[in-house]
């Protein structure tokens, strides 16, 4: 949990201006946006782990939820990788590189890096669920040298909705992670799998007492995937994932993250899946 | 360049244009931020043929209208229906009760009366056009009205309520109509005028339309156990909602 | 022969269209045609519960919808016996004067004052003149606040209710505005000034003028129909017998006449009829700017508008002064429902308003009534159009325009009231 | 803590004395009902309330509150202090007191919440005994007794106030303006009897044991589908609930669309829009998952992480809730065995 509310501002609720540092388009909907807390000393205290994230604030629209998509090793900077959804959301895609956001956080329950490490790892992602596993992977790779075995399952409607694929084309190539995308619907240029993630589970081979899991993405994702990984062998216990609701505050007041017994703000978003398997309307 | 915005009045008593002159203390900064393109209340001068943002108030009563309101809609980006007459037909669309022949020879009497203007029965605009924004109510709340046309202008989404006003009424410490023994329509009115009618001292009659959280079949079954029949309650939540689907079934 | 239409008259409540035929320089006709659709109001109200029909009528209009609900109210307390307290009385008194304050700001500043500068909106009178703007914005604010003050919003009240009031300001709500009242007089009294120095044409309508008079009070709430010329007052339930409607054909807005003879309704007529029970510094007001008294120029209405205005002012703050003294409630009073007929009038900012109603055993409407001030004037305008236009019809058209609008607009003319 | 006594009819006093430092807020009637309002005189304080309309909640936590002002041009707030006036509320019943000590879980628990505590730090609270109405219940919680979280409390001996003092403030104000009396120990025995009466005094006794368990153990019953068919979606529950702490932030800007405030208003789990995500998928859509979550929460949510409930049986929901749902109703259909 962030130690910044309480040093950096007496408010929880006041955000922290930020610039917009770097803008690039991932595709019609999504655009990876980098950014900077202008002050120092906010900027050099904001220490997260992948899985948490910020709330996103324009004054006279609102604010959003928006997990940080760089790994908590990338210093100085946080990318925030947004679908223009609505308001906020819209807004910020009308915004320009120098253009001033505001920023609170970091916040919520992030993956517990420290004890994945030593494992094999199983990323799956869903659509716009690769934006909190991007700073997972991203950290992983950072420290790929405490981790064993890397699987990432990648799934997207279609070749267009496919984010980062910059990056995980020249992944595809290494071989220290095994990277594996998959589209709904392709068109003539994809080279990939076809089919829902849940198809990629016949293809990969993994230790599964050694292994831990983490799963991202629509929330008709989460049963299927679920269950492939238990197929697997693998233990509820060693399953992580992250969970959208609707927020207001990020900080356990409002009430409308509520999952179960939980919120999904400050108990989650990132859930241990023995965990939410308790948890009413999660799953 | 600041958005173009004109306003438009259909068939209506005009009380919502009104209700927007009544804004003085913030209407010169609203001007600041917009360009009016035109005003038939308060300007000479022809409707452009180019603008952004339609307010349109009133209901639909001619072939006209129609006309018209096909080319705004063809024009703006953004349509704000304002008032319960145009949002759900309102006061205009009682005379869709019965027949417009019976209602005509009932003003005009009978005989052959030339009929000027022509006429279709009234109905909201929201039945001719879609619009981006909706501002209801029997007038328009001037705070709910500000906040949207600054949404409009802002771009952002439409941001109807869809509760029902009980909760509202509850904040403003209002003894409820019912421990009183009267029947309030606020229980499946659609919030966001501050329960303004209930807060002094009369029930609300439901100028803002069915909301759509509310649990109508409920409503109809507690009203019964206090002696309100069904048909009672139609009757009166039809007062402004008479083309309500819900309300004459 | 060449045709002129003016389309959507501007800076008018309501749509309208005049048409003018020129002959050899020559006006051979002009009238002015109300395209507004039909809006069968006396009609929606049958069927509908009784105390529905003040909030059905009152969305007559939005300007003077103190004035509809109020006069509503009344017909139906006549039809049912009700009677209600003196306090009761008072407040639905400020509430027509918030109505007034309102709308004849709103008429003077925005629609009408535009003509005297030849601009074609009050908007550019903000960088050029803001302080007159603001004063405008002062005294329409003026009437919105005392509207909401006793009605709980600007237009279309809620408080006012057969038999009483729903809810009452707090007293000291009511001090505060007496004392806005009293800083206000200063804006209206500069309203008469800045009327009185513009220069109006000199016209005199053939009609007849009528008003409710009093000889007590400056008759809005109460009274009898007076009417200048005949010089009769008639009890306003017979306003039938009296007022002649007639439907004509190419308008769904009636026309009236009085004894065979079109009339005038407004603030000129009152003033006319009504002078001796002015205020004193109306009276003051009205002496300063050297209005001879009777006046046949209809043009003078939106001087005698600015004049009310003083009045207004002054009376309203003597009637919160009498209600912080008088005690008394307004709780609506108790009564039966029972068959009945009732009719009533008010003076609505723009002339008499006569309502009337029945009701069966259940309270059900069974009949309704409206005469609306346009629609008493609409036969007269007419008639002074044609009086008026040949008298500058050889000003170049723009201004030929602006001057037969002139004389629309100081009718300060409700279409969308006339048809109702 | 220690013991006072003072005599009725020195209330006055001490509401006037009160008055010079503070402003001194207090049940009020309101037609046949009451509201936490400014005493102006001390004859306005009905220390003989049943219960008010709106828990006092509504003092540290508006029903609307500026949260920030801000500026557009360069997303900066220009404002998001809280001036919080010295008060004091006068005449909570023990539920409401509890109540405040729940919300405060909330609120000055991990990330403080600035607006409240502001509020919370510059009230004193006084606290006076109360009989159980009908549709109270807070004996079931333990909610009828307080022994911490005021300042002071009343218990009413019939001629006198057995006074309860809490905290070193509250004792320094009795003593500045109020002549008290050291408690004997008859009067001690009176408030053991008077405490031993009030117990008695409440006929129902609801079971809650088990209730978590049987929240999930019944979690798909009919029940809850029964109630969805009645319930009203009107929130006027979450409204009137001292324990009902959830909201909704939105931005207003000024007419002229440069600046303008973030405003937090109270909402409730009862609306659609509560638990709605982007492209329209809403985790509670049906009437009966809505009215599950709001016991589901209070009666497990809340538990689960502070070991009370969230609930202190004042009953104003019962009463509010036009189509007659009530804690009671629901708990002792969860414990009889559901909707069967
Ligand atoms: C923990 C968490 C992490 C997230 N991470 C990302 C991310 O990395 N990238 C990304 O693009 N999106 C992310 N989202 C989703 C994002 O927050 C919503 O898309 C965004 O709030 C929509 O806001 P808006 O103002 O643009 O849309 P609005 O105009 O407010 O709403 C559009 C729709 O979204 C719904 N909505 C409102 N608030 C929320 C909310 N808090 N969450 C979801 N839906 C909401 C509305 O009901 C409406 O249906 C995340 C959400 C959560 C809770
Ligand atoms: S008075 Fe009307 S709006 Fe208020 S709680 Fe009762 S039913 Fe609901
Ligand atoms: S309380 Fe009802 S009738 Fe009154 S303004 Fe609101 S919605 Fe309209
Ligand atoms: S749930 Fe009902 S009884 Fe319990 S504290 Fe809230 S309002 Fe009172």
């Amino acid at each position: 949990m962030s130690p910044l509310s309480r040093e950096f501002t007496a408010n929880p609720y006041r955000p922290w201006p930020a610039r917009i540092t770097s803008i690039m388009d991932l595709t019609e909907n999504e655009k990876l946006f980098e950014m900077r807390i202008i002050d120092d000393s906010v900027r050099e205290a904001f220490q997260f782990a992948s899985g948490q994230f910020v709330e996103l604030s324009l004054f006279g629209v609102g604010e959003a939820p928006i997990s940080i998509s760089s790994a908590p090793s990338k210093q100085g900077f946080i990318e925030l990788c947004v679908r223009n959804a609505g308001d906020v959301t819209g807004a910020l895609h009308k915004k320009q590189c120098g253009d001033i956001v505001g920023l609170r956080g970091p916040f919520g329950r992030g993956f517990p890096f420290k004890e994945m490490k030593g494992h094999d790892m199983l990323l799956v992602a869903g659509g716009l669920g690769i934006a909190p596993l991007k700073s997972l992977i991203n950290h992983i790779h950072d420290d790929r040298h405490d981790f064993g075995k890397v699987t990432i399952l990648y799934g997207a409607k279609n070749p267009s909705e496919i984010l980062f694929r910059y990056q995980f084309d020249m992944w595809k190539h290494r071989d220290d992670f095994e990277l594996i995308l998959t589209v709904d619907e392709p068109d003539d240029t994809w080279g990939d799998e076809v089919g829902r993630v849940t198809r990629l589970f016949d293809m990969i081979d993994i230790d599964p007492t050694n292994t831990y899991g983490a799963i991202c993405g629509p929330p008709v994702m989460y049963r299927f995937v679920i269950d492939e990984m238990r197929k697997k062998g693998m233990d509820a216990d060693k399953i992580y994932v992250s969970f959208e609701r609707r927020m207001k505050c990020g900080i356990g007041k409002c009430g409308h993250c509520g999952v179960g017994h939980q919120y999904a703000c400050i108990d989650g978003p990132v859930f241990n899946y023995w965990e939410a398997m308790n948890l009413q309307e999660a799953i | 360049m600041p958005p173009r915005v004109v306003v438009v009045g259909l068939a209506s008593d005009f009380g919502c244009q009104v209700q927007m002159t009544n804004i003085e203390d913030q209407l010169l900064d609203v001007l600041g931020r917009i360009e009016l393109s035109y005003w038939q209340l308060a300007s000479s001068g022809h409707m452009p043929e180019e603008y952004d943002v339609a307010i349109v108030e009133g209901a639909v009563t001619t072939g006209e209208h129609v006309a018209l309101l096909e080319r705004i809609r063809a024009t703006a980006s953004a349509v704000i229906a304002i008032g319960a007459c145009a949002v759900t037909g309102g006061i205009p669309a009682l005379a869709t009760s019965g027949s417009l022949d019976d209602h005509y020879a009932c003003v005009y009497g009978e005989g052959d009366v030339e009929v000027a203007c022509g006429r279709i029965a009234p109905m909201p605009i929201t039945s001719v056009i879609d619009v981006e924004y909706r501002v209801p109510g029997c007038p328009i709340d001037m705070d709910e009205f500000t906040q949207v046309l600054s949404r409009a202008l802002q771009g952002l989404s439409d941001c109807i309520p869809r509760e029902p006003m009980c909760a509202i009424c509850k904040t403003l410490e209002n003894i409820c109509f019912y421990e009183r023994g009267e029947v309030c329509l606020g229980l499946i009115t659609r919030t966001g005028c501050n329960a303004r009618c209930i807060t002094l001292g009369r029930p609300c009659t439901g100028c803002r339309g069915l909301a759509e959280d509310a649990n109508l079949e409920s409503a109809i079954l507690l009203l019964a156990e206090r002696g309100v029949s069904r048909e009672d309650l139609m009757t009166r939540a039809r007062l402004y909602n008479t083309l309500e689907e819900a309300f004459t079934r | 022969m060449s045709t002129l239409t003016i389309e959507h008259v501007a800076r008018i409540e309501g749509h309208g269209t005049i048409t003018v035929d020129v002959e050899d320089g020559r006006v051979k006709d002009i009238h002015m045609d109300i395209i507004e659709p039909a809006r069968y109001f006396e009609s929606m109200v049958v069927g509908r519960r009784f105390d529905e029909a003040p909030l059905i009528t009152s969305r007559i209009c939005g300007i003077c919808s103190p004035n509809h609900m109020l006069t509503s109210i009344k017909a139906l307390e006549v039809a049912l016996g009700v009677e209600v307290s003196e306090r009761t009385q008072i407040m639905r008194k400020l509430l027509v004067y918030g109505s007034y304050l309102q709308n004849h700001a709103t008429h003077l500043y925005l629609l009408a004052a535009p003509d005297y500068v030849g601009l074609p909106s009050v908007f550019p009178l903000a960088e050029t003149h803001p302080d007159v703007v603001e004063r405008a914005l002062r005294v329409k604010k003026l009437g919105n606040d005392l509207t909401t003050l006793i009605g709980g919003r600007p237009v279309h009240p809620i408080t006012a209710v057969l038999g009483g009031f729903t809810s009452e300001p707090e007293p000291g709500r009511l001090v505060a505005f007496r004392d806005a009242l009293l800083a206000a007089s200063q804006d209206a009294a500069a309203t008469v000034d800045l009327f009185g120095s513009f220069d109006e044409y000199e016209f005199e309508t053939a009609g007849e003028m009528l008003a409710l008079v009093d000889d007590d009070d400056y008759a809005i709430y109460d009274g009898q129909t007076g009417a200048l010329d005949a010089g009769w007052r008639r009890p306003v339930s017979e306003y039938r017998s009296f007022i002649e409607e007639r439907v004509v054909g190419h308008s769904n807005a009636k026309h009236s006449t009085v004894g065979g003879r079109t009339f005038m309704v407004g603030a000129l007529p009152r003033i006319n009829l009504s002078r001796a029970t002015l205020g004193a510094t109306a009276a003051d007001a009205l002496n300063r700017v050297g209005l001879s008294i009777p006046s046949r120029n209809p043009f003078m209405n939106n001087l005698c508008q600015a004049v009310e205005l003083v009045d207004a002012a002054a009376r309203c703050a003597q009637y919160i002064e009498t209600l912080l003294d008088m005690g008394g409630s307004t709780t609506p009073v108790e009564f039966k429902i029972a068959a009945g007929s009732g009719s009533a009038a008010t003076e609505a900012p723009r002339g008499t308003l006569y309502h009337g109603y029945s009701v069966d055993d259940d309270g059900i409407v069974i009949a309704g009534d409206v005469i609306t001030p346009t629609a008493q004037n609409l036969a007269n305008l007419d008639a002074d159009m044609r009086a008026f236009a040949p008298s500058v019809v050889d000003l170049p058209r723009d201004e030929f325009v602006i001057a037969v609008e002139r004389l629309v607009r100081a009718y300060d003319p409700c279409l969308s009231c006339s048809v109702h | 803590m220690f013991f006072r006594i003072m005599d009725k009819d020195r209330l006055p006093d001490l509401v006037a004395g009160l008055s010079k430092g503070f402003e001194v807020i207090g049940p009020v009637a309101k037609g046949e009902r009451f509201v936490f309002e400014r005493i102006e005189t001390p004859e306005m304080l009905r220390l003989d309330y049943d219960t008010t309309l709106l828990p006092p909640k509504k003092l540290f936590f508006p029903p609307e509150e500026q949260m920030m002002r801000f500026r557009v041009a360069d997303n900066e707030v220009v404002d998001d202090e809280v001036y919080a006036a010295p008060r004091v509320i006068f005449g909570l019943h023990p539920c409401d007191i509890n109540a405040l000590m729940l919300m405060d879980n909330v609120f000055l628990g991990e990330y403080e919440d600035p607006y409240y505590r502001a509020r919370r730090e510059s009230t004193m609270l006084i606290g006076v005994s109360c009989k159980p109405t009908d549709e109270c219940f807070c004996n079931a919680w333990g909610t009828d007794e307080v022994h911490w979280g005021f300042d002071v409390f009343l218990t009413d001996l019939g001629d006198r106030y057995f006074i309860s003092v809490r905290s070193v403030k509250g004792a320094e104000l009795l003593d500045e303006f109020v002549a008290t009396r050291d408690a004997d120990e008859s009067d001690t025995a009176a408030f053991q009897q008077h405490t031993r009466n009030f117990k008695n005094s409440f006929t129902d006794d609801l079971d809650t044991s088990q209730l978590p368990l049987l929240l999930d153990a019944k979690f798909d019953d009919p029940l809850w589908d029964r109630l969805g068919e009645r319930c009203l979606s009107c929130g006027a529950c979450s409204m009137v609930c001292p324990t009902c702490y959830c909201f909704d932030v939105t931005d207003r800007l000024e007419a002229d669309g440069k600046t303008g405030t973030r405003v937090r208003t109270w909402d409730s789990c009862q609306f659609t829009q509560f638990a709605e995500v982007a492209h329209g998928q809403n985790f509670r859509e049906s009437r009966a998952s809505r009215v599950k979550y709001r016991y589901y929460h209070k009666q497990w949510g809340y538990l689960s992480k502070f070991e009370r409930v969230l609930c202190v049986g004042c009953g104003r929901c019962a009463r509010a809730c036009l189509a007659g749902i009530s804690p009671r109703e629901v708990v002792t259909a969860l414990e009889m065995g559901g909707a069967s």
